[in-house]
């Protein structure tokens, strides 16, 4: 998983890039499954192999998958990156280990998830009792934030009627008009 | 360094590789001039933040979080809730700067930071 | 109408094996995916003899297995030739003249002939034709006896005149 | 009171409301009537001198009528109160405006000058800022008015619209805003952190609350903070402001703005510092020497100017530290020389930016080597100039000569020597910038411009407009009246103080 | 547990070597054949995995990833042809809006 | 050439159907297992965009056209919102599926079920339009020409009247 | 939390519900002049039922709403104490007078055939901005600040000019990496404390608050918010999305966005962090100080440079932002209650200053100075307008620039920071300089052009309605006043 | 389903030994295949190495697992995936295909032409 993620940094060309991608992703979703989270994993592989693919690939047929070669490494970027991971690095060591079932994360809010929600909610996947019901408010909003997605690649390429691009034809139309004023105007 | 000292270090290692790996995604988006690329190191960036969360979800010897009859121990579903609307919210953000993506070639002629920046510069001197 | 039924047959059968519960509420909830999938599928005109080759029927049942039995076969051979040191290959490509009436006895042929190791189907074209890439000459020559494309016809079952080419894209 | 139905409370709020009610009917009536507009603009002039009159009475009877009109902050009401010194001003600034607007009238259309509802508009907001720095119960109020005052005299300075007047504009408002804001804002909020209050408060409310450098620097904040008072170095803006139509230049000079600058500084020293806490510390000596350096500075500047305007102009900065000169001197008697002087200097000085603009509207002349013989051509204007000199230097009989006098008295005396000493320096050198105009102006030869000079058209020239010169001559005779009657300036000056 | 354990092997071996593949390429159809290859290893690994963890619940995830696996194949071959997805589109039509 | 695709035609008409069973499989099994309305959405859509990877953005819609994919996405945060609506009016918190019915279990179950079915509607929904959208360029049409450049972001032409769409 | 008895206030659940279910009708509408309609009754419904909230928080303190009837932290509840509710009152005044507004200006900037579309997204944006006000859930916030956030995005990229989608697509990265960032800080928080409600936050953080996990989780989560707040130098993206964004939404965002942004750094900060004094434990005050300073200066003076009005605005915001964090980052009560009030004058303000400029470009179709050319006399209502708020912007007092400087700096000195309250004042001079940039331009130079005429009434009301709402608060700061101080006091004493 | 096979007679049921023999089956062809698409030398060739993996390979496998089912949805839910990736494999061979010839790359020679073990790597479409 380090090495797509490493290798995606140095591909040139995009198509490359989308399929590493996928890969990374799938790898992710093994991941997750090791990790018991099924939902996730279930997820991960539709939306990050699936869909994520499939438009990346939409993007690059309508622009180009040719990456142009800059030679610019960037040392600030680079520092950045480091002093972040740092921070981060620095903040794990007081935390729990991996898998430590003291851990307080799952002491005090999961407790009642995992104990009481076959009696209070029902179903036997505690995460579709979360999802649906102890926290389905955000779910609502997830749901709200794909619509606000749709909705948005709609306005931004969506295209107008009869036309291919929202503004293919505004520029057609501006070109007849010219056209038409040629004609107007006597030369 | 004693034994048990690093072998508590080693429950990190999950954490750390996690890190690594949001670590690239942040450097290929803020370091690649490749609007895509930026849109995939979003991606990667973000994957490596679910892998961390996941894992801190992680209870050893447990089992996903789906009521079973003799399973005693399950991992802790809120991580997953959480990253699945994560997940979404991820997808939601890809598919809105794909299509800024596709928006931006169209009008500028290229996907690439700096020739957009040198063209907007250029615009801004005739202005 | 008759392909419609026979694909909600097929689909409730998939949503039992899938489900594997029988309660109430799950089944009514399957019968109404089954519906809305295959009014889906109606608008999508994809319910036809194609889509759904109910038609094909116990014919198959004698085909698939000695298409096992074959990709076996095939793989044991390529599996040979990539263990063995010189790794004696010839790719290359052929012609080879498919004698089903329709598509899906095209289809399955075409695919047949990728799923047994050594030969890959790599086009289709108008006149019934595959080209074919072939590892070896053996391979070649296998998919060139014709057994394998006189199976599969006989699967399809067709008269001479039945069923029209290339059903409604 | 004026009208049996109009309470103090709205009297005073209406003293302050009542040019904007008449600058919203001027924007209205527009370009479309101008005669009507004119009338207006005359007419609120006069409602408003009376309403600020009527006010008169109460206040020489000790009375401080006082309103709130809302809390801008908790517990920092925007509050007027009529004190004597603000009634004064009021009465000073409201007075002159119908003088003004008298002068405008001929002036403006004269000149055929452009914006002119702009301008009476910006005017009249002008007036009413000047009654509400007038009439401010607390520093913020007071600071309110001064910006409000500030940014309504720009479109005024900048009202030709030419680069130069542009530029003007910039340095004037750029001035007046940084020192506002960077000093007077913050010496404000300084005090208003230490005593909790910002009312003027008979006898300061600092004392006992700051000392030494603290005191110091507080001081410094508010002398520099309050530019429209013009101490150098932040004088510029006077100068720069010079590019503005002569009726702009004696709103700035003499009616309203710098009086507002030098009223802020009396009203600081005397209500917020008091005169006590200011006398035992001692830390204002460097306010005294820092005033005379201004006095004897800008009259030197004055001295070298050939631009009629901007001597008047550098006259200007050198008279307004007369008066923040008698502040520092801190002994009553010199108060009331103040107070006095501010009048006194209004009178005059708005007699000459009148006469110059007279010529200028005449004769199209602004340096003073042209100005030779022109006294036989517009006797009138000269005589008024002369009139208006003789008050600067100090000359009796006019106003000038009895603000100085008590001005001087204190410094001897507090025994201020150097106070002493500037007075007199500077009465020389006023003299010496004053008396050639007036020598060349009658007993000089004219000299013609040559006929290539796109202005020599204007040669043959002979009074300006009537309404300017009955303007001009009313300030002027208010000059030698203000000499003869200084009761109402003197004893708001004294009520100011306390009596002495 | 070791049948399952030499299957996982097995699974991970092919899978490390067609990702060699997909690494070295060296044209891009090659790098789609063995990722599209190590999908479907996937899809064992998957299976097996559940059998190791004992909950069947990972064979459903198994059949979505042959299912993706399917289609992303199937959408990258039909990129790589036409460089364009929609393909065939002609004439305009009511709009996306 | 259309006979070239007879064999990629006849096998996605055969998966279509199957692909979309298993989503509506995935969107009712959610409680049992992994899955659930988002996922079960994603399921449907890649049903339909294979289908118009194989016959095209303008065959599929004419099955799912753009405005039903639109109403479908709408509709499906209105089924969420509308759930939690009528538990307010039922006199519980929003969301709150116990008021539904006179079982916890129960309630709770048909909440669950709706919320989520109103998730798969607004993701199908929302993955259609959006590949709908993306594919529906043609990539020629959408090349960059420098001289077009600034017409393409030109303001628009002030339209007569706000009901014209 | 308190156990005291709260109230369960459905409004305080339709505030976010109302628009969030309105977006999905325009979109089924499918028509432009309904999905208007929509929009603007909802954005009045919002401002009802925010003033009824506020009402309601000043006369019971706090108001709370569990949703899916569960009880926190175990669900997820809607909180607000009098803070939140002046936050909401912001996002719903300027709600309320966009939308109008929007009507005319949105006809001539946005294609036609998707302007439902355009109201939809406006009606998410102002959900996703109320939902991160009222809400009491770490994880929640994040969700609803992606809904704000991406329908931000999109409506950036509706500008005219090119450069509209490029500062769109810059946006989304930062603000992608920056909600990312929060993301970690709240899961870094959720591994120590178990929880991601806010007020069980609060009480479980003091025990652990010394851990270098929580230390790591508090630089994310400011830094995280930082970027969205476009506080110094995370600003990058701001400039140009205010610039090319259309009219309406660079009003709507400037005068909504930075200040629910602020909102969250002051949860984060003084109800998260609440129980432990914040200061002590980690060296914040400093850093957020200098950038706060660094924003006042480098961004007002870049402001100095610019020839679009527009632009310059939008460093002027950055420089008002700086303002806001100086007063939270002296954690008085007095410099957070100055942070407050200026989050609500400040929006006001630019509200007002973008409304005003949105009609020149609307009458002009151009924005840098010199279009402006003697606009003053072409459009005098609006040019009034910019008038009032340019010198709100200096801070000239009868404005509302004043009180909240004066506040600012009244906090400054109470805790002998006087540097502090002079660089204050120095930097409204820069606001000096550039305001009046514009005045000259259009007041003093001569009309080029002859066809400009006055914008129509339904965008002269808003625009002048928000002027007179700044004026009136700028006369009357008690009340705006009181409720910062109100407020501040509330956050550092807790409930 | 599959009780009648798991009676404990021996050390190893009967149902454990066809799993064995389908699994290690299964195991050698998938690995083989793995080496045949290292191997060939062109993208055409390496087909067959995929090709193995997904029949005999995969396949095998699949059903070594169902016989270790305790579950009879299991099993079916194995044999769905069995199917499907029986159905799919040879049709995304067949896409790819299509596209690598479309992309430029050679097939190779055709029968009638003299057999050379081909070695060609010429492609437009280098990364
Ligand atoms: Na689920
Ligand atoms: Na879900």
């Amino acid at each position: 998983m380090a090495v797509t993620a490493f290798w995606l940094v140095r591909l040139r060309n995009l198509f490359a890039v989308v399929m590493l991608t996928g890969i990374y992703s799938l790898f992710a979703a093994a991941l997750y499954l090791v990790m018991d989270a099924v939902d996730v994993a279930f997820t991960e592989a539709a939306v990050g192999a699936g869909i994520s693919t499939v438009l990346m690939l939409g993007t690059l047929s309508l622009t180009t998958d040719k990456e142009k070669v800059h030679k610019k490494p960037s040392l600030m970027a680079l520092v950045l990156v480091l002093m972040t991971g740092g921070v981060l690095v620095y903040g794990t060591f007081d935390m729990p280990r991996y898998g430590d079932i003291n851990a307080p994360i799952h002491q005090h809010v999961a407790n009642r998830y995992i104990e009481k929600s076959g009696d209070e909610v029902g179903p036997p996947n505690m995460v579709t009792s979360v999802l649906a019901s102890y926290r389905g408010y955000d779910t609502l909003g997830e749901t709200a934030v794909v619509f606000t997605a749709a909705v948005g690649v709609l306005v931004i390429i969506g295209r107008s009627k009869g036309t291919f691009m929202p503004s293919s034809s505004q520029a057609r139309r501006r070109r007849e008009d010219e056209r038409q004023e040629q004609e107007d105007t006597p030369s | 360094m004693d034994w048990d000292s690093i072998k508590d270090l080693l429950g990190l290692t999950n954490y750390w590789v996690a890190i690594v790996l949001m670590m690239s995604g942040f450097y290929i988006v803020i370091a690649q001039d490749n609007l895509v690329k930026k849109v995939v190191g979003l991606n990667v960036f973000q994957v490596a933040v679910f892998v961390f969360y996941i894992s801190m979800g992680k209870i050893d010897g447990g089992s996903a979080p789906i009521l079973k009859e003799g399973i005693e121990i399950y991992s802790n579903p809120l991580p997953h809730v959480l990253i699945l609307t994560a997940i979404v919210v991820g997808v939601a953000t890809t598919a809105l700067a794909l299509a800024l993506v596709v928006r931006i070639n169209h009008s500028y002629g290229t996907i690439e930071e700096d020739e957009i920046q040198s063209i907007e510069h250029e615009e801004e001197d005739i202005a | 109408m008759l392909h419609a039924i026979s694909m909600g047959a097929a689909l409730a059968i998939l949503w039992a094996l899938l489900s594997g519960m029988f309660e109430p509420l799950l089944l009514g909830l399957g019968l109404a995916s089954i519906i809305v999938t295959v009014w889906i599928a109606h608008r999508m005109d994809v319910v036809d003899h194609e889509g759904h080759p109910i038609h094909l029927g116990p014919r198959s049942v004698i085909y698939f297995p000695w298409l096992v039995w074959e990709i076996i076969k095939s793989n044991w051979d390529v599996a040979k030739i990539i263990l063995s040191p010189k790794m004696k290959i010839q790719p290359h490509i052929f012609k080879t003249k498919a004698s089903q009436l329709s598509d899906v006895g095209l289809t399955t042929y075409a695919n047949s002939i990728t799923l047994t190791p050594g030969t890959v189907t790599i086009t289709m074209e108008m006149d019934n034709s595959f080209e074919i890439h072939a590892l070896t000459d053996a391979a070649r020559e296998g998919v060139e006896s014709g057994e394998m494309d006189r199976r599969c016809t006989a699967m399809e079952g067709m008269k001479k005149t039945a069923v029209p080419k290339g059903g409604k894209s | 009171m004026l009208f049996d139905y109009l309470s103090e409370a709205q009297a005073i709020q209406l003293a302050v409301i009542l040019p904007l009610i008449g600058g919203l009917l001027i924007a209205w009536m527009g370009e479309r009537n101008r005669n009507l507009r004119e009338t207006v603009s005359l007419t609120t002039a006069v409602l408003e001198f009376i309403l600020v009159a009527s006010l008169t009475g109460e206040v020489l009877d000790g009375a401080r009528p006082s309103v709130d009109l809302f809390e801008m902050l908790p517990g920092l009401a925007i509050t007027l109160t009529v004190e004597p010194l603000g009634q004064l001003f009021a009465l000073i600034a409201s007075g002159l405006w119908i003088v003004n607007t008298v002068y405008s009238i001929g002036y403006m259309r004269g000149n055929k000058e452009g914006n002119q509802t702009r301008f009476y508009v910006c005017f009249a907001i002008a007036i009413s800022a000047a009654v509400g720095i007038a009439y401010a119960g607390n520093l913020l109020t007071l600071f309110l008015f001064y910006e409000v005052m500030t940014i309504s005299t720009y479109p005024l300075v900048t009202h030709s619209g030419k680069d130069e007047a542009i530029r003007g504009g910039r340095t004037y408002l750029g001035i007046l805003m940084a020192t506002s804001i960077g000093f007077l804002l913050l010496a404000m909020l300084w005090t208003y952190n230490i005593t909790g209050t910002l009312d003027f408060v008979e006898g300061g409310i600092l004392a006992g609350q700051v000392q030494g450098p603290e005191l110091a620097i507080l001081m410094f904040l508010y002398m520099y903070g309050i530019g429209k008072a013009a101490l150098m170095p932040v004088h510029r803006w006077l100068p720069a402001a010079m590019v503005a139509p002569t009726p702009v230049s004696a709103l700035l000079h003499a009616v309203a703005v710098v009086k507002a600058g030098v009223f802020s500084v009396v009203k600081v020293v005397v209500y917020i510092f008091g005169l006590d806490l200011l006398t035992a510390e001692k830390s204002d000596d460097w306010l005294l020497f820092m005033a005379g350096f201004t006095i004897i500075a800008a009259s030197i500047i004055a001295l070298r100017q050939d631009n009629l305007k901007r001597r008047l102009a550098y006259s200007t900065v050198s008279q307004l530290s007369y008066v923040i000169l008698a502040t520092a001197i801190l002994a009553p008697i010199s108060m009331a020389g103040a107070a006095m002087h501010i009048a006194a200097h209004a009178f005059g000085k708005i007699t000459l930016f009148f006469a110059a603009g007279s010529i200028y509207t005449a004769a199209h002349k602004t340096e003073i080597s042209q100005l030779d013989g022109i006294g036989k051509r517009m006797p009138f204007t000269m005589i008024a100039f002369g009139i208006g000199a003789l008050s600067m230097i100090g000359i009796p009989p006019t106003a000038g000569f009895i603000s100085k006098w008590f001005i001087l008295s204190g410094a001897l005396e507090t025994g201020e020597a150097f106070a002493v000493l500037i007075i007199v320096a500077s009465t020389l050198l006023n003299a010496g910038y004053f008396l050639p105009i007036i020598y060349a102006a009658f007993f000089k030869e004219e000299k013609p411009r040559p006929a290539d000079d796109p202005y020599a058209k204007y040669d043959n020239h002979g009074e300006a407009p009537l309404a300017v010169v009955l303007a001009l001559s009313f300030t002027a005779l208010g000059t030698i009246v203000l000499f003869f009657y200084p009761d109402v300036p003197l004893a708001l000056g004294r009520a100011l103080v306390g009596g002495w | 547990m070791t049948m399952f354990a030499v299957a996982a092997i097995a699974v991970l071996v092919s899978m490390a070597l067609s990702m060699v593949r997909a690494f070295i390429g060296p044209t891009v159809f090659d790098r789609i054949l063995a990722v599209n290859v190590s999908g479907t290893l996937t899809v064992v690994l998957i299976s097996v995995y559940g059998f190791l963890d004992g909950r069947p619940d990972f064979l459903d995830i198994a059949l979505l990833y042959g299912l993706i696996n399917f289609i992303a194949t199937i959408a990258v071959s039909k990129y790589m042809k036409f460089r364009d997805l929609g393909h065939p589109i002609d004439g305009p039509d009511e709009g996306d809006v | 050439m259309m006979v070239e695709k007879v064999l990629l035609r006849v096998i996605a008409k055969l998966l279509i159907p199957l692909i979309m069973l298993f989503a509506f499989y995935v969107q009712f099994h959610g409680d049992f297992g992994p899955g659930g309305g988002f996922q079960a959405g994603v399921i449907f859509a890649v049903a339909f965009i294979l289908y118009a990877l194989i016959f095209g953005v303008r065959v599929a819609r004419q099955a799912i056209s753009a405005s039903m994919s639109r109403n479908l996405l709408a509709l499906g945060v209105l089924v969420y919102g509308g759930t939690g609506v009528a538990t307010m009016l039922m006199g519980g918190e929003f969301l709150s599926y116990n008021v539904l019915a006179d079982t916890v279990h129960g309630a709770q179950h048909l909440g669950i079920f709706v919320v989520e079915f109103g998730v798969g509607m607004t993701v199908a929904g929302a993955m259609i339009t959006i590949f709908y959208t993306f594919a529906g360029h043609s990539s020629s049409q959408l090349t960059f020409r420098r001289g077009d450049g600034m017409h393409v972001d030109a303001p628009a032409p002030t339209p007569k009247s706000t009901e014209d769409r | 939390m308190s156990g005291a008895e709260v109230m369960s206030d459905p409004w305080l659940l339709l505030l976010v519900v109302v628009p969030l279910l309105a977006a999905p009708v325009c979109v089924l509408l499918r028509s432009a002049g309904g999905a208007w309609s929509i929009a603007t009754a909802v954005s009045w419904a919002v401002l009802g039922i925010a003033i009824k909230l506020l009402m309601t928080v000043l006369e019971k303190g706090e108001v709370v709403y569990r949703i899916g009837g569960w009880d926190a932290p175990w669900g997820i509840e809607y909180r607000l104490d009098t803070v939140g509710a002046f936050v909401v009152l912001i996002v719903a005044i300027i709600g309320a007078l966009v939308l109008p507004y929007a009507k005319q200006s949105v006809l001539k900037e946005i294609r036609h055939d998707r302007i439902y579309l355009f109201y939809t997204m406006l009606l998410l944006c102002l959900s996703g901005l109320l939902g991160i006000t009222v809400t009491g859930d770490a994880f929640n916030l994040f969700v609803f600040l992606e809904i704000s956030s991406l329908s931000s995005y999109v409506l950036i990229s509706l500008g005219q000019d090119r450069r509209a989608l490029t500062a769109a697509f810059r946006y989304l990265i930062m603000g992608t990496i920056g909600a990312t960032f929060y993301i970690i800080g709240v899961g870094l928080m959720y591994q120590m404390t178990g929880t991601l409600n806010m007020a069980d936050l609060k009480t479980i953080m003091p025990a652990v608050a010394d851990t270098r996990t929580i230390m790591a989780a508090l630089a994310f989560l400011t830094v995280g918010i930082s970027l969205k707040l476009a506080l110094f130098p995370l600003h990058m993206w701001l400039p140009n999305a205010y610039t090319f964004a259309p009219s309406v939404v660079t009003v709507f965002l400037a005068a909504t966005a930075t200040k629910v942004s602020a909102y969250i750094l002051l949860r984060i900060m003084l109800t998260v962090f609440g129980e432990v004094h914040l200061f002590d434990v980690f060296p914040l005050q400093p850093v957020l100080i200098a950038m706060a300073l660094a924003a006042m200066f480098l961004a007002s003076l870049s402001a100095i440079w610019q020839q679009n009005i527009k632009r310059m605005l939008a460093y002027s915001s950055v420089a008002q932002i700086g303002y806001i964090v100086l007063g939270i980052a002296l954690t008085t009560e007095a410099g957070i209650a100055g942070g407050i009030v200026h989050m609500f004058n400040h929006a006001m303000m630019k509200g007002t200053a973008f409304m005003a400029i949105g009609a020149v470009v609307f009458a002009t179709g151009a924005v840098t100075l010199r279009d402006l050319e003697g606009i003053g006399k072409q459009m005098p209502i609006t040019m009034g307008a910019f008038v009032v708020a340019g010198l709100g912007l200096i801070g000239v007092p009868l404005t509302p620039g004043f009180i909240s400087k004066w506040q600012l700096i009244m906090a400054s000195l109470e805790v002998d920071m006087w540097p502090l309250a002079a660089l204050i004042l120095l930097s409204s001079l820069l606001a000096v300089i550039y305001v009046w940039r514009v005045f000259e331009v259009a007041y003093l130079r001569e009309p080029k052009r002859t066809d400009v005429s006055e914008v129509p009434m339904s965008m002269l009301v808003p625009t002048w309605s928000l002027a007179l709402i700044a004026v009136y608060f700028g006369a009357n700061g008690t009340f705006t006043l009181d409720l910062a101080v109100t407020s501040a006091r509330q956050l550092m004493e807790g409930f | 389903m599959f009780e009648f096979l798991q009676t404990p007679v021996g050390p190893l049921p009967l149902a454990d030994w066809i799993s064995w023999i389908c699994i290690v089956i299964g195991a050698f062809f998938a690995i083989v295949g793995a080496v045949g698409i290292v191997r060939f030398p062109d993208v055409f060739s390496r087909m067959h190495g995929a090709g193995m993996v997904d029949t005999m390979g995969i396949n095998m496998i699949l059903v070594g697992l169902m016989f270790q089912a305790d579950e009879w949805i299991v099993i079916v839910k194995l044999g769905l995936i069995l199917l499907f990736i029986f159905f799919t494999s040879p049709t995304t061979t067949f896409a790819l295909a299509r596209a690598a010839i479309h992309g430029g790359v050679n097939p190779g020679p055709k029968a009638d032409e003299p057999h050379k073990t081909a070695k060609q790597e010429t492609t437009s479409s280098n990364t």
